[in-house]
């Protein structure tokens, strides 16, 4: 709760102090000779007050939900958030899903055959797919898939609601280019992890009893190894939001982030604050979610707490 | 007596790391009757641990490879598949481990841990898994047995852990087991009840029972045979009670005297083993102790002396210069004459003042 | 008798120097990986040396003015962009960026973040949960976040500010794990040890904490500026980073974009450059921490 | 005042320090406390090697830091050479630090793996002096002389290179360097070999004979503790339980727990007859919720009402024995 206030202030004392007058992107500048009109507008926008009373009014309304209004389209900020969290909330999920799926067996394979040809090749691969960046990677896929198979869209969305294959056919491949780099990660912490587990103690101890190899790494190593997992999937959220501006700017995807790039491009200082803010609140709210299951996963902290 | 239910020959294990090959146990022979119990005595290093693992087929990783024969019940464990090794495990032959801290699954309560390989080896309903995992835990001494079935291995005390590591252990009724330094993480009175337990245990079911251990007391109440190692072989193996009474090779003599003891007097001299153990990816010729030993001869610098019977042919030795031999005792004046350190350190009749820097690097 | 001593064996092996012991021990990926990396800090280096390659439009290099949309060729090695420039230079031109905002990035983390982080993690206390109650907050930012932020709202887009940004950025991070370092290394006895000689609480953070500190620090340097180039790469892609006509990578894959269905290699070269750069960091990086996780482990 | 007595506390000016009432407390969240050390006292006269011995969790570590002031304890005095260290400010205690030193358990861990061998050495004369490098070079060299270890090999190699034995002989130096009164060990051989442990604990007694030193000397081995000192301190959940030469202590031990531990021993004898009875698990109760009156009553066969409801004094029960027990094993003299 601090740290989203502290975030809130912060972003609040950026957009506010660092040059580019928010009157510019009220008023065109031809219009800006009328210095009584200039006036009206500020006082309007309540510019004139100092910072703190500002950014404690714009407090009082954010915790009511009321993020205020866009200054280039005059609605509502959280409206607007509203209206685009489906898409990039159904790209981040369909990309941690898709990469803890397909992460999970690879680390699971790479760490039981540790030193094989296959370990090798996951491996070598998941330290080259860590170098593909989104753009890139996305750029490929419309390249490939797009141009040349033209199997998907090269850009653009279908909302769930307007049909589900559409939207099947238009998520695919922002969420694949994210997933490039999220795989790799999963895959790396998976396989370090379960690396470290199986030489404990208790693995021996459990194959010393008779048990199968297979029960000994599903029942016995991988629920430990899979915490690590779940703080990294929950620390990831973050640089993963980051990743959506860039696919959704390259597939032109009417999402959050797309939202946010062309309000920093409008200098609409009321959309950045309250889009950052919001953000911010969506990667504490996911941390404390780690936290959560982290209590319920593993014993040990349950009782230190 | 039973009968042999365990024999060794010949057993050698090798690690291979990337400063070469680490030689842990390099050819051990011995054999175990069914219900008797032997003790593996020696320093870390000795390759006692690696031995049992060698044994039970215990060793993980792909860089380790054993040679030799281990016949349990008249077939060679060193050839079985890992599925027959599995169906081994856990129902014939069982480990305990040094570590019960370690050796539990941290996010598996103790019932599951107790009884998971019990209902593989036999099919068992749940309230019938629970019922023997409730009676196992009762054998093993540890009160409320139906609460601590619920709970975190966290949750328990070191001693307790360790009994739930032997209740698991005893589970399908073992013919061998092997505790491989079971009460070294532990305090000294969680020990004795510990061991206790052990021994109660092995003679109740007339298993036979591996005891590795560093500690030459653990082995003296509790074993019928010992077996002293040293550098990846063992250099002395007799019934416990003679071993004690009369230790031949100069290396059980010299740790036994080495190790500060209760019923002697304060401030008694200890006879410390002087020099180090040796590298095991490049082991001395000849006798891996004559380095150390303050008995030494050109011969067991050049000739490894084999494991043969005495006089007692029950007390096997590996020495060409054995203590209390009229060989042994020339051999040391010998080299206490010549003022070779070991020996000199050794030689508590005549305390000196203390030297220092003299014997650096010798 | 108390000096029944050990002997301790000087090491016989021939003494080669220490870089071709090291370069001896590298499979051949990370050979491959490590030369490519001398290249391109030689590359960036020396660019301004290279006859025509100091042009800031890039139009002529090395055999004169080229067509736009030119293949690759023997008059422009890489082919030529949209703009007739020549791509091999521009992608020269964009590893000064990437690296100039990657070791931005390590230094700032590594003398800022590092100092802060070993300092907290050692005196712990006030201290320590005041400095980590604003790391917090500086990483419950997204990164990209807050970057567009602040260089759009800075107005300059050069190459200083777009490093100093990200180098600014870059603190936090570093500072949680020489924290998290320096706790456990506060915790061994040898700097218990130090106090109970009676050694001042500075000195101690100066050579028993920080010189434990580094090596982590270092490898995790190695892998952060993997993720710092990627980032600006990401951000130059979005029109972001340093103005054009300065070229980055990231600027040259999205320019090239338009262009995909008639030519593909603009967009191919300065990919390939960026991901085998990355890929090189982070190969060496590895390298390097399994290397020294054999040595602790042997410890 | 609820502590365990001081009848075996000594007087005389060859008493080199005395600790009064110990105690040692830390926070572990929601308000409850680790009592770890609750009220001991102990002194040691100049040359004796006085034992600390007790199972884990009993506080015998904790003592050996709060000697040292590291951590300070939460209450209780520590008077060195007549001073009290509890009452001195932190500069202070600094500026005494060479009086007193300390040996830890981990001899790889209290090495920095970073330093030579020679700079750890040098360590403590970069503090205090000489100040000069030739100087202090000499010095180092005698020091690692004398525990052992040969100064032209060890110099520049670092802790890694060099066995556990090794280490802790070059820790032992590194406390010596500035020729302290008093050394506390704090189980400086329970991580070596056996037969590596001879040759410190013989180190040991040789340095303190010639540096005439003084040693608190804290193990859980009895053998060890036996072997090395001249009175021995039987610890257990924070208090102290018997006081004695080590040879009165081990022949008729008074306490009921000093009797259980010594039970407990294995004696590398076959014929020595073994208490087969033991085999339920006595269980050391929560030092955060310590048993009232006697704190091993829980344990104690011999426990009666007046053990639950009454702290244990200490008392004479011959001369120089002393134990803080209802229902000592042996009569009580006078």
């Amino acid at each position: 709760m601090a740290t989203l206030l502290a975030v809130s202030f912060l972003t609040f004392l950026l957009v506010n102090l660092l040059p580019g007058d928010a009157i510019n992107a009220l008023i065109p500048i031809e219009a800006q000779q009328d210095q009584e009109y200039v006036a009206q507008v500020r006082a309007e926008w309540g510019l004139d007050d100092p910072m703190l009373v500002r950014y404690g009014k714009w407090l009082g309304d954010a915790v009511r939900g009321d993020l205020g209004d866009s200054i280039v389209t005059s609605r509502a900020v959280s409206g607007e958030i509203a209206h685009r969290i489906p898409v990039t909330g159904e790209l981040m999920i369909v990309t941690v899903v898709f990469s803890v799926l397909m992460a999970v067996p690879l680390g699971v394979v790479s760490a039981y055959r540790e030193g094989s040809r296959i370990d090798q090749f996951i491996s070598g691969s998941a330290q080259f797919a860590l170098s593909v960046p989104g753009f890139v990677a996305g750029l490929l896929f419309i390249y490939v898939f797009a141009m040349k198979l033209g199997w998907f869209p090269a850009t653009g969305w279908t909302r769930i609601s307007n049909s589900i294959s559409g939207n099947l056919m238009t998520v695919t491949l922002p969420a694949l280019s994210l997933s490039v780099i999220e795989v790799a990660v999963y895959a790396r912490v998976v396989r370090s992890d379960l690396v470290a587990t199986l030489k404990e103690d208790y693995i021996l101890s459990a194959k010393s009893k008779g048990l199968k190899d297979g029960f000994i790494l599903f029942r016995h190593a991988l629920r430990p190894s899979s915490l690590t997992l779940i703080t990294v999937v929950g620390l990831n959220i973050g640089l993963l939001l980051g990743g959506t501006v860039v696919v959704e700017f390259l597939f032109a995807l009417p999402g959050l982030g797309k939202r946010l790039l062309d309000a920093i491009f409008q200098r609409d200082f009321m959309m950045v604050q309250g889009i950052t803010v919001f953000v911010a609140m969506v990667y504490v709210v996911v941390n404390t979610l780690v936290d959560v299951v982290y209590l319920v996963v593993d014993p040990r902290i349950r009782k230190a707490d | 007596m039973a009968g042999t239910l365990l024999e060794v020959e010949n057993l050698h294990t090798t690690f291979t790391i990337p400063a070469g090959e680490v030689k842990a146990v390099r050819g051990v022979s011995f054999s175990l009757e069914r219900g008797r119990t032997l003790g593996i005595v020696g320093e870390s290093g000795s390759g006692k641990t690696v031995l049992a693992r060698s044994v039970m087929r215990l060793n993980l990783g792909t860089n380790v490879t054993t040679t030799g024969t281990a016949i349990f019940e008249g077939t060679d464990l060193l050839t079985r598949s890992p599925a027959e090794m599995r169906s081994l495990w856990g129902s014939e032959m069982a480990m305990v481990f040094q570590d019960p801290m370690t050796s539990l699954n941290p996010l598996v309560r103790v019932q599951r841990q107790v009884t998971e390989h019990l209902c593989r080896h036999i099919d068992l309903s749940r309230s019938e898994a629970r019922q023997a995992a409730v009676d196992l835990l009762k054998e093993v001494r540890i009160p409320d047995p139906e609460t601590r079935l619920r709970a975190f291995p966290h949750e328990l005390s070191g001693g307790m852990r360790q009994r739930v590591c032997i209740a698991v252990a005893l589970a399908c009724e073992p013919s061998l087991l092997f505790a491989d330094e079971p009460t070294t993480a532990l305090d000294v009175t969680v020990q004795h009840q510990i061991l206790n337990l052990l021994s109660r245990e092995q003679t109740d079911r007339d298993m036979a029972m591996v005891l590795v251990t560093h500690d030459l007391g653990v082995v003296a109440g509790r074993t019928d045979d010992t077996m002293v190692m040293y550098a990846g072989t063992v250099v002395e193996h007799a019934p416990t009670r003679s071993l004690f009474a009369d230790m031949r090779h100069p290396y059980s003599e010299a740790l036994m005297r080495s190790i500060p003891r209760t019923s002697l007097p304060s401030h008694t001299r200890l006879a410390a083993i002087t020099g180090r153990p040796p590298d095991l990816i490049a082991p001395p010729t000849g006798c891996a102790f004559s380095p150390r030993c303050p008995y030494v001869q050109d011969r067991c610098i050049e000739e490894t002396p084999p494991l043969v019977a005495t006089e007692d042919p029950a007390h096997r030795l590996a020495c060409w210069t054995p203590v209390g031999s009229p060989e042994g005792q020339a051999a040391f004046q010998k080299n206490l004459a010549s003022g070779l350190p070991q020996a000199v350190a050794v030689d508590i009749s005549n305390p000196r003042p203390p030297t220092r820097g003299v014997e650096v690097d010798s | 008798m108390g000096a029944a001593v050990d002997t301790v064996e000087p090491t016989a092996a021939v003494r080669r120097p220490w870089i071709r012991r090291f370069v001896a021990k590298m499979p051949w990926t990370t050979r491959f990986c490590a030369s490519w990396l001398i290249v391109i800090v030689t590359a960036t280096v020396f660019a301004d040396l290279i006859p025509g390659l100091a042009d800031p439009n890039y139009q002529g290099f090395l055999f004169g003015d080229g067509a736009t949309n030119e293949g690759p060729g023997l008059s422009h090695f890489l082919g030529t962009d949209n703009n007739s420039r020549d791509i091999l230079a521009r992608i020269v031109y964009g590893a000064r960026v990437s690296l100039t905002v990657a070791l931005a990035a390590v230094f700032m983390g590594v003398v800022f973040g590092g100092f802060f982080g070993s300092l907290v993690g050692f005196v712990r206390g006030k201290t320590d949960s005041t400095v980590m109650a604003v790391v917090d907050v500086i990483l419950a930012f997204p990164g990209l976040v807050l970057l567009l932020t602040v260089v759009t709202l800075l107005g300059r887009r050069d190459l200083v500010v777009i490093a100093a940004v990200i180098g600014f950025l870059s603190i936090p991070p570093y500072t949680r794990v020489a924290r998290a370092n320096a706790l456990s290394i506060s915790r061994r006895e040898f700097v218990t040890a130090a106090r109970a000689i009676g050694t001042k609480k500075r000195t101690i953070l100066f050579r028993e904490v920080i010189p434990n500190v580094l090596p982590t620090l270092l490898a995790y340097a190695m892998v952060n500026a993997a993720v710092i180039i990627l980032l600006e790469g990401a951000l130059a892609f979005l029109g972001l980073s340093v103005e054009p006509p300065t070229s980055s990578w990231g600027t040259m894959v999205n320019a090239a974009r338009v262009d995909l269905q008639i030519n593909v290699w603009p967009a191919v070269w300065p990919s390939l450059a960026l991901v085998f750069t990355v890929y090189s960091l982070n190969n060496v990086g590895d390298w390097l921490r399994r290397l020294r996780s054999v040595r602790s482990a042997a410890l | 005042m609820a502590g365990t007595g001081k009848a075996h506390l000594r007087t005389g000016e060859d008493v080199l320090m005395t600790v009064e009432d110990l105690v040692v407390e830390f926070p572990v969240g929601r308000g409850r406390t680790v009592k770890a050390v609750s009220g001991i006292s102990f002194d040691i006269r100049s040359g004796e090697t006085l034992g600390l011995v007790g199972e884990s969790g009993c506080g015998k570590s904790t003592t050996g830091r709060a000697i040292i002031q590291l951590p300070r304890p939460t209450s209780g005095t520590v008077t060195f050479k007549g001073v009290d260290l509890a009452e001195l400010s932190d500069e202070e205690i600094r500026r005494r630090r060479t009086h007193i030193q300390m040996i830890f358990q981990d001899p790889i861990s209290s090495l920095n793996p970073r330093r030579t061998v020679g700079d750890i050495v040098a360590e403590p004369l970069r503090v205090w002096g000489p100040h000069d490098e030739a100087e202090q070079k000499g010095i180092v060299d005698r020091m690692l002389d004398a525990v052992g270890v040969d100064p032209d090999v060890a110099r520049d190699k670092r802790p890694h290179e060099f066995s556990g034995g090794q280490c802790q002989r070059i820790s032992i130096a590194r406390s010596l360097v500035v020729g302290p009164d008093l050394l506390i060990c704090d189980e400086p051989v329970s991580a070596l070999d056996v037969s590596v442990q001879a040759q410190i604990l013989n180190l040991l007694e040789d340095l303190k004979a010639e540096y005439g030193l003084t040693v608190v000397f804290i193990a859980h081995d009895l053998a060890v503790v036996k072997n090395i000192s001249d009175r021995v301190a039987v610890m257990y959940l924070g208090k102290l339980c018997e006081v004695a030469s080590p040879d009165v202590l081990y022949a008729e031990a008074a306490h009921p727990y000093t009797d259980l531990l010594l039970g407990s021993v294995p004696e590398p004898d076959p014929s020595v007859e073994i208490d087969e009875s033991l085999i339920e698990g006595g269980e050391l109760p929560s030092p955060i919720n310590p048993p009232s009156g006697c704190r091993f009553r829980t344990r104690c066969d011999r426990a009666t009402d007046l053990c639950t409801s009454e702290e244990p004094q200490m008392r004479g029960v011959a001369d120089d024995h002393f134990v803080a027990c209802h229902h000592p094993l042996v009569a009580v003299a006078g």
